[in-house]
């Protein structure tokens, strides 16, 4: 019975982006192409999968405490600005590149979770202040142009398919650790899913928050690592435009939300966004346009969300199955 | 006391952020910092006119270096301020900075904007401001319509039958030298036209080789046929999801790619791929004469460049300095705005470019000086007319400016 | 008895913005000692335990704990120092596992340099349990799966797990089953017996007069009086809770049962899963019919349900013919409701006096479709006079006011709209004893102008002085009618709810 | 001292609530020493000009976040109305056709949002998340390839001036004040905001209240899209992309809880619009560069924000 249960578990975890593939596969053949014809592919698929999943460990963090970050794009963008420049500037070693960035953008979390507590607003509220400093400052110190390292080699030959894996499973068994092994991660449980008597017991929540908005920080320092790295060019975001970087990874968390049920969450994340991350390597195998790509994006997230509202309900409809079975027992 | 932690860790962290980030803005930039525009000293004569410049993009690094020339080189020697738009993408938005700009009491706007730019001139005829095109054209319609607003300077910049000649010769530059496998990057292709003109141009050097280019029916970029050449394509801007530049990436790893021709933003989106593709492999590309392309050609990833050169837009401001000071008609062809094609530079090699490079960027001694354009100005030159303003206008290429200034 | 006192609170002094919560309190609690904590909601009781635990931390005066001054700043700090409290509201979080529950806010001890061992994490919290006696949880068990009786036990666990010198109950025993309050009581004794405190909270003064050694009674936050366990008489009890003997009628006078035979509402065969199993019943028009048993037999999601508010798998409830499907229909056919959960369900806190009467009068207030205020206010001062409201005007929030008031509010809201029948769900949970009798006297005289209740309590005294008919129900069946009658003895009814 | 205390408090309560009239008179004096004499007829007109679609769609707005919900997509479906009506004027050269179909579509969106969300019990936010793609996506498909699609200037010349759009406005804005203040749905919609749970337990119907308050967004996007196309009658891929964001700025400035509730106020919405636009004004007097501008205007947004509610804080932090 339990290894039936096991098997049942793992099944549905990995239905999902089992099922996605055969879609794409099926899809692409018609085409008369396969989907992962050369080690670019593969590139393409590792490095969506990373980008996806560390967006959406960083969105789930916050947000599944109902706070919802508007800065997450713009701490990825103005981190990889000022920890590139710095690397550059004082020529750091390349590979400390990442380093770097990631403890930028920790410190830009800091400053986050610091607002949010000082000024004790709605999340939302701080982070569409904060979002707008942080655009703002990629323009003021870039006096607008936005940073370019095309001819960097050292620094653009670090998101090798090789280093990509390296910095997703890495990142995967911190973030794991973090979660599921620290006195932070079961306090932040603890905050998420009852943050009165958390409080009244005693604790640390405002400790808790500016950890996680750090976190959060390090986490979208990564994506900015590698958006810095292998498009070697990062552009200004101003007038709210970075808050598209989190669109992506709505559909992952809540397949991670999901899947975190059978098993572990930020393992869910991960598999979700390795959906994403096939999904995506589909676009770009199909030569799909822009418009269309973000459509079925959204299609993908309604109906998957649709599912997931009503799974209430559709057990309802099989309940007189569930019944007959139990009066058997 | 827990409270007053939290300001004070607040206040030293944001000290700390701060002086994190004067540290890598300092030492990043060697060029004066063109947010700084207040430094204008006032001149002997009258108060200083206010010049409103729109512009599409704030972060768009041909407009930045234009930037700096009208802030940096101008302000200091002629008695007028410039006030910049924000990044005007839509017709409202231009609109709105149309709107703004009459109320701060600016005497002409120059416009690298064109949204809706017929409503605009509108807009400014109405409230007496001149008006003032710094790239783009008009139509043969659009000018007629113009012929007799007294308050529309004029424009100067590639038409669009320039921006399809540069993507056409630059496509011949390579055909020329016996290239056959090519990677077409048609930027923004529908949407922009400037994109769309230099694709059109690359497109009909290809067919003159015989090349069958195949249209597609929803606008997009469509596909080529031949038996002896290699065409691939690339369009679009990069998004969130990595999608884009994994079709980059994958474009540029196709075996026996010699060519890649961008119809802009060559370095921003290919440079990478290109390092990390190890290749040899050829660029050319339609931008400006900036940092960028600078180590661009350095590294040998860019060999050919067709681009504006920051003080490219000096003789429109002469035009709109003529106009406010009153004197109208040395800017008045046959009593008509006038309409002047000013094409590219280009640079086919490193020496080239770093010569081109050298004078774009100056703004100690920029192409157009002071001197050179006080030629064309009547306050300064009071023989001058429109035929010297034309003939200036249209020498615009290096050897040409170089010849003038000697 | 009298020798070592172990802790000593001189002088508390507790405000909740503008409401006044404790007027300086002077208690001494003594080694060895089970004291009572008796008054009416908004005497203090909970504010008073809430501060000695650790969940209030500004208030003024003095706490001496063990001869030293003590000041915990949270509740896992007083816990540590020795004094633990199970709180009245829910104290367990969701989605997280038992053990994680039992040692919230001290993981720190399980593991090093902020990491955990789990293992050890687990052991220990099964001995926490294990130590009460319970045996069927374990420590790797989600909370979410537990029943709410469950979770209080791992709170008690939890608690007692730390072998506190002083235990706070507040108001937990409602809460369990008879098997709960037999866990509850044993650790209750076990800790008298060595030598340790216990602060018992409770509004069941039997529960009181048999447990506690002492009694202190608080009334407004203000101390009235430390009674002896010689001086424990229910009836000198309730004068001092309420401050004055009573005067008139406290529950119905008559005994007479006999109610029109026209039935108004008609529930038949509700089934919904783990809370109704087959429940029928009739009201008639001008009864009053109780509904009386433990707190999870089913009576208070029977109440949701007739209201519309949460929806039966089977059977149906129907008034005059009308099936009811919502709480809009139910509220059209003239049904209201009153919830248990005054707090967040009844009434909207951070809206004012206005906003909440009106809420369900907006059909009669309008005119032309439109509400003016004019209207509105001369509909919600008819109300707020009637039931006496006190308030600084009707604009205040609701929040600001007392338990009483908060309850004349939703009673108010509910009449002002004229409703036929009310469904009242333990409608004078934490009010003054006066304005209880106020609210009793209220149903009564509705009931003689024909209108119809159904009275859902905990308290059985409360049912018996009120009702014309007691249905008792058990694990979702109803498995015993009662008439109004003079004999009829709480003893009697217990025996069917357990 | 308990009684002083009383008023004391509420006094500073009254007080915080009209911070955000305090700020708009603040930027208009600031306004007022900055240009001086130069102001004229027309520095006003433009002002109105500017808030008058941000206004006209916080209006509408406020009803959403009301009974704290949250909609993202607005921008991109005020895009979607503006494109349909320039698409239906060129097919019909009929205005009065142009305006119908705006508002068609800005209610048809509504519709079929608020639909989704009751029917398939969607969370509001993210399904306007989902919904801000497939619209954004929807004004690419509308623009048929072309980098844009417009008509004649001269079409809508007659409506192109400040009184028409003060008055479109103005309607608009009684109408939705008059919902707000003066019928069921607003009141509903408040206290379903304040407690939902309450709100249910006294009648409110959560799904009515939605997809009303939808149709009511929905006609002020639709008048909005066409107002776009009056003042601009040239719509590209981004037009009214920031809207959306621009209406959550407003409507915070203009002193709404974004939790909705009680104290939600349908004044908020002109409030800020004219509050953002005059912030604008002023901080283009002081010459700021873009970068500048935004840093300015988003710690002015916290500060403002912070000021209104700081009666309102709790023990836990707000979420």
């Amino acid at each position: 019975m339990k290894l039936f249960q096991s098997i049942k578990k793992i099944g549905i975890v990995i239905s999902i982006p089992v099922g996605v593939f055969v879609v794409l596969t099926f899809l692409t053949q018609i085409q008369g192409i396969s989907l992962f014809a050369h080690a670019g592919h593969v590139q393409t698929f590792v490095r969506s999968t990373t980008i996806i999943s560390f967006t959406a460990w960083a969105l789930a963090l916050n947000l599944q405490s109902g706070r919802f970050d508007f800065s997450l794009g713009s701490m990825a963008i103005l981190s990889s600005i000022i920890g590139t420049q710095i690397t550059i500037n004082y020529g750091l070693p390349a590979f400390s590149l990442i380093f770097v960035i990631v403890f930028i953008s920790g410190l830009l979390g800091l400053f986050s979770g610091l607002v949010y507590i000082t000024l004790k607003l709605a999340p939302i509220i701080t982070s569409v202040g904060v979002m707008l400093i942080y655009e703002a400052l990629t323009f003021v110190l870039t006096d607008g142009q936005g940073l370019l390292i095309s001819t960097q080699f050292d620094l653009l030959v670090l998101p090798s398919t090789r280093n990509l894996l390296i910095i997703l499973l890495v990142g995967f068994a911190i973030v794991y650790f973090i979660m599921n092994h620290t006195q932070f991660g079961y306090n932040h449980k603890a905050l998420q899913h009852g943050q009165e008597i958390a409080v009244n017991t005693g604790l640390p929540e405002k400790r808790n928050a500016i950890l996680t908005y750090m976190l959060a920080g390090m986490l979208m320092g990564v994506v900015g690592f590698i958006n810095m790295t292998t498009q070697g060019f990062t552009g200004v975001s101003l007038n709210f435009t970075s808050i598209s970087a989190m669109f992506i990874a709505f559909l992952p968390m809540f397949i991670g939300g999901y899947i975190g049920r059978f098993s572990e969450e930020r393992f869910g994340i991960f598999i979700g966004s390795l959906t994403m991350g096939l999904v995506t390597l589909g676009f770009v195998r199909l030569d799909l346009p822009r418009q269309t790509q973000e459509f079925v994006n959204a299609l993908l997230l309604l109906a998957f969300l649709t599912y997931l509202n009503n799974q209430g309900r559709l057990k309802l409809i099989f309940a007189f199955r569930k019944k007959s079975v139990n009066h058997s027992k | 006391m827990n409270k007053c932690l939290n300001k004070i860790g607040l206040l030293v962290f944001s000290l700390l952020l701060i002086g994190l980030l004067a540290a890598c803005n300092g030492d990043s930039d060697p060029q004066t910092n063109g947010v700084d525009n207040g430094a204008n000293e006032e001149q002997d004569q009258g108060p200083t006119q206010k010049i409103g410049v729109q512009i599409y993009d704030a972060t768009d690094s041909e407009l930045i270096a234009f930037r700096r020339y009208y802030q940096d080189y101008i302000e200091d020697n002629y008695n007028v301020e410039f006030l910049f738009s924000d990044s005007l993408d839509t017709a409202e938005a231009e609109r709105t900075s149309t709107e703004n700009f009459i109320n701060q009491g600016v005497a002409a706007i120059i416009s690298f904007s064109d949204s809706d730019r017929m409503s605009v001139i509108q807009m400014t005829e109405d409230a007496g401001v001149y008006y003032a095109i710094g790239a783009g054209t008009l139509s043969d319609e659009q000018l007629d319509m113009l012929s007799d607003n007294e308050y529309f300077v004029g424009s100067i910049g590639p038409s669009l039958a320039e921006e399809e000649e540069v993507g056409y010769d630059m496509a011949k530059h390579y055909i020329e030298q016996g290239y056959t496998n090519f990677l077409l990057y048609a930027g923004g292709y529908p949407f922009v036209d400037m994109h769309l003109m230099r694709t059109h141009g690359m497109i009909r050097a290809l067919e003159e080789v015989g090349v069958t280019y195949n249209a597609r029916e929803d606008g997009q970029i469509g596909t080529f046929e031949s038996d002896e050449y290699t065409i691939n394509t690339v369009y679009g801007f990069p998004d969130d999801s990595g999608a884009f530049f994994g079709t980059v990436a994958e474009r540029v790893n196709e075996p026996g790619l010699e060519v890649i021709l961008t119809a802009g933003l060559g370095v921003e989106f290919f440079g990478t791929a290109l390092a990390q593709s190890g290749q040899d492999i050829r660029m050319g590309t339609v931008a400006s004469f900036e940092d960028a392309y600078y180590e661009g050609f350095s590294a040998g990833q860019v060999d050919y460049l067709a681009g504006k050169f920051s003080s490219s837009i000096g003789p429109i401001f002469a035009a709109v300095y003529n106009a406010i000071n009153g004197d109208m008609e040395v800017v008045r062809n046959n009593g008509n705005p006038f309409r002047i094609d000013q094409g590219y530079w280009i640079a086919t090699n490193v020496d080239e470019f770093n010569e081109m490079y050298e004078m774009s960027n100056s703004t100690e001694n920029p192409a157009y000086t002071k001197e050179l354009l006080d030629m064309v100005i009547k306050s300064e030159n009071p023989d001058t007319d429109y035929d010297n303003f034309e003939s200036f206008v249209q020498s615009y290429s290096f050897d040409e400016i170089t010849n003038l200034q000697d | 008895m009298k020798e070592k006192i172990i802790l000593e609170a001189i002088g508390i002094k507790k405000r909740f913005g503008e409401t006044v919560a404790l007027q300086g309190v002077d208690i001494n609690l003594y080694r060895g000692e089970i004291r009572g904590l008796v008054g009416e909601n908004g005497s203090g009781k909970s504010t008073f335990s809430s501060i000695i635990a650790g969940i209030q931390k500004s208030f003024k005066g003095e706490l001496i704990y063990k001869g030293k001054p003590y000041l915990p700043s949270n509740m896992v700090e007083a816990l540590q120092n020795g004094i633990g409290m199970i709180v009245q509201e829910k104290g367990t979080i969701q989605n997280v596992t038992v053990a994680e529950n039992i040692f919230l806010g001290e993981l720190n001890k399980y593991g090093r340099f902020g990491l955990l061992n789990k293992k050890e994490l687990y052991n220990k919290a099964n001995q926490a349990l294990d130590n009460i006696g319970i045996t069927n949880i374990r420590a790797d068990d989600m909370i979410q799966n537990l029943n709410m009786q469950n979770r209080k036990l791992i709170e008690i666990a939890k608690v007692v797990f730390k072998n506190p010198d002083i235990l706070v109950i507040d108001e937990t025993s409602t809460a369990l089953s008879y098997e709960g309050r037999q866990i509850l009581y044993k650790i209750i004794e076990d800790f008298k017996s060595r030598d340790k405190s216990v602060v018992l909270i409770s509004h069941d003064l039997d529960e009181l007069i048999e447990k506690c050694d002492t009694l202190t009674v608080l009334r407004d936050g203000k101390l009235i009086k430390h009674l002896n366990k010689a001086e424990f008489e229910e009836d000198y009890i309730k004068q001092l809770l309420v401050g004055r003997e009573l005067e008139g009628d406290y529950y119905r006078s008559d005994y007479n049962h006999e109610v029109s035979s026209e039935v108004v509402l008609k529930v038949e065969n509700l089934n919904k899963e783990n809370d109704l199993n087959g429940v029928n019943l009739d009201l008639h028009k001008g009864e009053i019919l109780g509904i009386g048993g433990l707190s999870h037999c089913g009576m208070h999601t029977l109440g949701k349900v007739i209201f519309g508010f949460e929806n039966a798998e089977e059977g149906h409830v129907s008034i005059q013919g009308t099936k009811i499907i919502d709480e809009k229909t139910a509220m059209k056919a003239g049904l209201g409701y009153v919830s248990k959960d005054r707090d967040h369900e009844a009434l909207s806190l951070n809206s004012s006096i206005r906003e909440n009467i009106s809420i369900v009068g907006l059909d009669i207030i309008k005119k032309h479709n439109l509400i003016f205020s004019k209207h509105e206010k001369a509909y919600v001062k008819e109300q707020v006079d009637i039931f006496n409201i006190k308030a600084q005007s009707m604009e205040q929030y609701v929040s600001g006011l007392s338990g009483g008031n908060k309850q004349k509010v939703v009673f108010a809201k509910w009449m002002g709209r004229n409703s036929d029948i009310l469904v009242l769900d333990c409608p004078t949970r934490g009010v003054d004893i006066g304005v209880k009798q106020a609210m009793y006297q209220l149903i009564i005289k509705l009931k003689n102008e024909g209108k119809s209740f159904i009275l859902i309590s905990e308290e059985l005294s409360e049912l018996t002085g009120l009702v014309d008919r007691l249905l008792i129900m058990k694990d979702g069946k109803i498995t015993k009618e009662f008439f109004r009658d003079k004999e009829l003895s709480e003893s009697d009814i217990i025996n069917y709810m357990i | 001292m308990v009684e002083r205390f009383t008023n004391k408090f509420s006094g500073l309560k009254r007080i915080t609530n009209y911070s955000s009239w305090f700020g708009l008179i603040a930027l208009i004096s600031i306004y007022y020493i900055q240009m001086g004499e130069s102001i004229t007829a027309y520095s006003m007109g433009i002002i109105i000009e500017q808030a008058v679609i941000v206004a006209i769609v916080a209006t509408g707005a406020i009803f959403i976040f009301s009974f704290g919900q949250f909609d993202i997509s607005l921008g991109a479906a005020t895009a979607v109305a503006a494109m349909v009506s320039v698409i239906t004027y060129n097919r019909t050269e009929s205005i009065f056709l142009m305006l119908l179909a705006s508002i068609l579509v800005g209610v048809s969106i509504g519709v079929i949002e608020s639909i989704l969300a009751v029917l398939l019990n969607l969370p509001v936010f993210v399904l306007t998340v989902a919904m801000l793609s497939i619209l954004s996506s929807l004004v690419r498909v509308l623009l048929g390839g072309q980098s844009s699609i417009s008509i004649p200037s001269d079409a809508v010349a007659a409506f192109d001036n400040v009184p028409f759009k003060l008055f479109i406005l103005i309607c608009y804005f009684l109408l939705c004040f008059f919902i707000f203040n003066y019928t069921k749905v607003g009141r509903e919609s408040k206290f379903l905001g304040a407690n939902p749970i309450a709100a249910k337990q006294s009648g409110v119907s959560n799904k009515k209240i939605t997809i009303i308050a939808f149709i009511l967004v929905g006609i002020g996007v639709g008048l909005a899209g066409f107002l776009t196309v009056i003042r601009a009658p040239m719509l590209g891929q981004t037009t009214a992309a920031s809207l959306g964001l621009d209406v959550l700025v407003a409507i915070v400035f203009g002193g709404m809880p974004l939790s909705g509730g009680a104290r939600s106020k349908i004044s908020a919405a002109v409030v800020g619009a004219f509050s953002i636009v005059l912030l604008n004004q002023v901080l283009l007097s002081f010459g700021f560069s873009s970068g500048q501008n935004q840093i300015a205007k988003a710690i002015l947004f916290l500060f403002v924000v912070f000021v209104a509610t700081i009666n309102y804080r709790k023990k836990i932090l707000p979420r």
